[in-house]
Parts: structure tokens; sequence; C-alpha cells
């Protein structure tokens, strides 16, 4: 019977720490678009790929089992908090992706600017025509 | 990049098991013994404001500084656009 | 909560991601970030936060959909990588 | 890239759709306290209702609907009334935004006056949000063919 307990701690292991594995390789993702992607579109969407992530592990670190959402249901007392989600995280990451859109428009209007002047997306290009 | 990832993974190991209600950021009192803030929210949102949405209360009541200077980023990134991409007309 | 639904979207989240940063196309590449922002949301939904993914839906995949293919339209589609 | 036409059954469809969407997002806005929703979906909703006309539209048809002169002091306008209420909270004798001595009118306990404080909190962020991506929208999409 010891060796079905290792199994199940095994399991419960896995279970509770997959979402954390699957939010590092989407964050390595992103910081590879930001790194090794020559054109200044994709810099950007690797961007874009990493505050996603990071909302995400945000998000998955509210969560709970067997809990509900954070509206209030009178079939649900307030008074046991294992029943709703930590709504703080939720706040927080709300701010982030509106102040993530604003950004956003500001990087793209200094992509806008640097086209007009080189002509060219290209880092390679860019840097060439500096020197 | 391969490596970046492999220690990020070896230090997730230690970190808690993820929707589990005995958590630290979950418990009813923090380590110091003081009142944890998300709980606080979940047991006085609707006495404190009548309102059922807990997240709405906790962005415009409990923190509603933090939404004013986010709100001020936001305008700020919106006249940065309005000066960088303005042609100026030549005289 | 159900572990199964996550595993399944964060797959689609993740070729999603490859695919809008391998392709060669940009136009592609936008739309496949969008098809990364939205199953984002829907993962969002997954783990109980309904507003960070109305707000993921709507922001995530309508306005910086639209402010890519504006930029694209300002500038250029020509692409080495 | 540079390639665009006019397409009438795009325009069709966009004026028929966007009515709509600016309906939703005044309800997400003002429904914000029961159901997931508030000033930044709702602005967000707005915002991409007033795109889609100038998207399918151009300059000449959404000039009808908001000038472009208006957006950026409506997003002054926005943040005014979300930095005004907490000046008015100031002047009541109470906190920095903490909206238990607002002069709503009534004979309300703090309970709905916060209600109330916060409503009046999330049309400022849908108004700024909206106004801010507009705005974003336009100057970006003007670029090169203004002078």
């Amino acid at each position: 019977m010891t060796i079905w307990r290792e199994v199940k701690i095994m399991y419960d292991f896995l279970l509770g720490h997959y979402s954390y594995w699957l939010t590092i390789i989407l964050l390595c993702i992103g910081l590879y678009g930001i790194i090794f992607k020559k054109n200044l579109v994709k810099k950007t969407i690797g961007l874009t790929i990493l505050q996603a992530s990071v909302v995400l592990y945000w998000v998955s670190l509210g969560s709970k089992w067997g809990a509900t959402v954070p509206v209030l249901d009178p079939a649900y007392p307030a008074s046991d908090v294992a029943n709703y989600l930590n709504p703080l995280p939720h706040t927080l990451m709300l701010t982030a992706i509106v102040v993530g859109v604003a950004t956003l428009g500001v990087a793209f209007a200094l992509l806008i600017a640097t086209y007009n002047r080189y002509k060219t997306l290209d880092e390679d290009e860019i840097l060439e025509q500096i020197q | 990049m391969v490596a970046f990832a492999g220690l990020l993974i070896y230090g997730s190991l230690d970190l808690p098991y993820r929707g589990d209600a005995d958590n630290l950021m979950h418990s009813q009192r923090s380590i110091t013994d003081t009142v944890v803030a998300g709980n606080y929210f979940i047991q006085e949102a609707y006495n404190d404001a009548n309102t059922p949405n807990m997240v709405t209360v906790v962005l415009g009541d409990y923190r509603s500084i933090d939404t004013l200077g986010e709100q001020v980023v936001v305008f700020t990134a919106g006249l940065i656009c309005l000066l960088i991409l303005r042609r100026y007309r030549p005289i | 909560m159900i572990w199964e639904v996550e595993l399944i979207l964060y797959m689609f989240v993740i070729v999603a991601a490859i695919v809008a940063l391998e392709v060669k196309d940009l136009l592609t590449a936008v739309v496949s970030l969008t098809i990364f922002s939205f199953t984002m949301a829907l993962l969002f939904v997954a783990m109980g936060g309904i507003d960070v993914g109305f707000t993921e839906a709507v922001v995530g995949a309508g306005v910086t959909g639209i402010l890519f293919i504006v930029a694209l339209y300002q500038t250029t589609i020509r692409t080495n990588d | 890239m540079r390639t665009q036409f006019e397409s009438p059954i795009v325009l069709l469809g966009s004026r028929l759709l966007s009515p709509y969407i600016m309906l939703f997002g005044i309800y997400v806005i003002f429904h914000g306290h029961y159901s997931p929703g508030g000033g930044f979906q709702g602005g967000a909703l707005l915002a991409s209702s007033v795109i889609l006309i100038r998207l399918s539209g151009g300059r000449i048809v959404s000039r009808l609907q908001v000038r472009e002169f208006f957006t950026t002091p409506l997003a002054a306008i926005g943040v005014i009334v979300y930095f005004g209420t907490g000046i008015v909270s100031i002047l009541f004798g109470s906190y920095f935004l903490d909206y238990e001595a607002l002069p709503f009118p009534g004979g309300l306990d703090p309970a709905a006056l916060r209600y109330y404080g916060i409503l009046v909190i999330e049309i400022g962020i849908g108004i700024a949000v909206m106004a801010i991506l507009v705005m974003i929208y336009d100057h970006m999409a003007r670029g090169e063919d203004y002078v």
C-alpha cells in the first residue's frame, strides 16, 4: 500500500505545480521573441506575450479549489472565506491590462516615427544607417 | 534560454500548491498576526459599500488612490502619443 | 478550476504564441496573436477571474488587434524573420 | 502596405452593429456593481464601437459621430471627474476619496453613499478610457496623411 501513497503524493505535486511550469514556458517564449527576433513588430508581439504570461501567473495565484467567483451570492455566506476567490490579484491585474494597452500605443507611436525616419523596421538596417 | 527556463522551473519546485486553501496568502491571519487583506475584502465588502461585486469595491473604494494613479498613467500615455505623432506645420 | 480544461487551453495558448513569433507573414502573426489573447481570456475565466477575462477579451482581442493592423498599415509588412 | 478601397457592405454592417455595442458598453458601466464589468471594460467597449465606424467609414463619415477635436478635452474631463470627487469629499469633512461625506440628497447611510461614490468614479474611468483609446487610434491612423 505504500506505493499507492507515493503515487498519490506525486499526483498532488504535479496537480499543484503544472500551471507554474507552463506559465514559465510561456514567459520564456516571450523573452525569446524580445531577444532574438530582429523585426520591431515581432519584438512588440514578444512584449505582449510576456505581459500576458505575468498576468496569468498572478491570476493563477489567486485561485482556490472549490471556491466560486468573487460576486456575492446569498447561497454562500461570506463569513467563510473558503467560499470565494481572492479578489485582490484580480483587481491589480485589471489595471495592469489597461495600462499595458496604453503603453502599447506609445510603442506604436515610436515605431511609426522610426519608420518615417529610416524607412525600415529591421534592427540591423537601422544600426547600419546610424553608423 | 533553455537554461533560464530550467532555472526558473527549479525555483518553482518549492512554491506552495496552487489552489490550496491553506496557503499563506489565503489564511485568516498572517504570520505576524494581522488580518490578511484579501479575507478582509471578502468578509466586509458588502457591509461597507452595499455592492455584491467585490472586485468593484476593491477597485473603487479600498484601493481608489491606486486607480487614480493608473488613470493618470493612461492619460499621460495618450498625451505622449499626441506629442510624438503630431506634425507641426512649416512656417 | 477544472484542470483538464485548463491543460487543453494551455496547449492552445503555447501553440498560438509560437506560431505568432515564428511565422514569416506579419498579418498572420497579428491574427495568431488575437487568437492567443482570446484563448488567454478563456483561461482567465476558467481560473475564476471573470473581470480579468472580460477585460482581456475586450481589450486584448479587440483594441490591440486594431492597433497592430493600423501600425502595419502605416509602416511596412516586409520582414526577414 | 498601403492598399485601401471603399465597400458599402462593410459600412452598412458597421452602422448596423455599432449602436448595440455602444448600448452594451453603457450597460456594462452602470451594471458593474452586480455583475462583472465596470469602468475599464465599458470604456473599452465604447471605444471599440467608435473605432469600428472610423475603421470602416473613413474620416469624412466618422466626423459626424465624434469629432477628432473632442477626444483630448473628454479625456481631461474624465480625469477631472475622478479627482474632483476626492476633492469634494475633502471639502465636506472626510479623507481623500473616502465617499461617506459626499453631499448626495436624501439622508443616506454611509454604505449607500459609498455605492453612489463608486458609480461616479466608474463613469469618470469610462469616459477617460474611451477618449484615450480613440485618441491613440486617431493619431496613429493620421500618420503622414496630414501636413
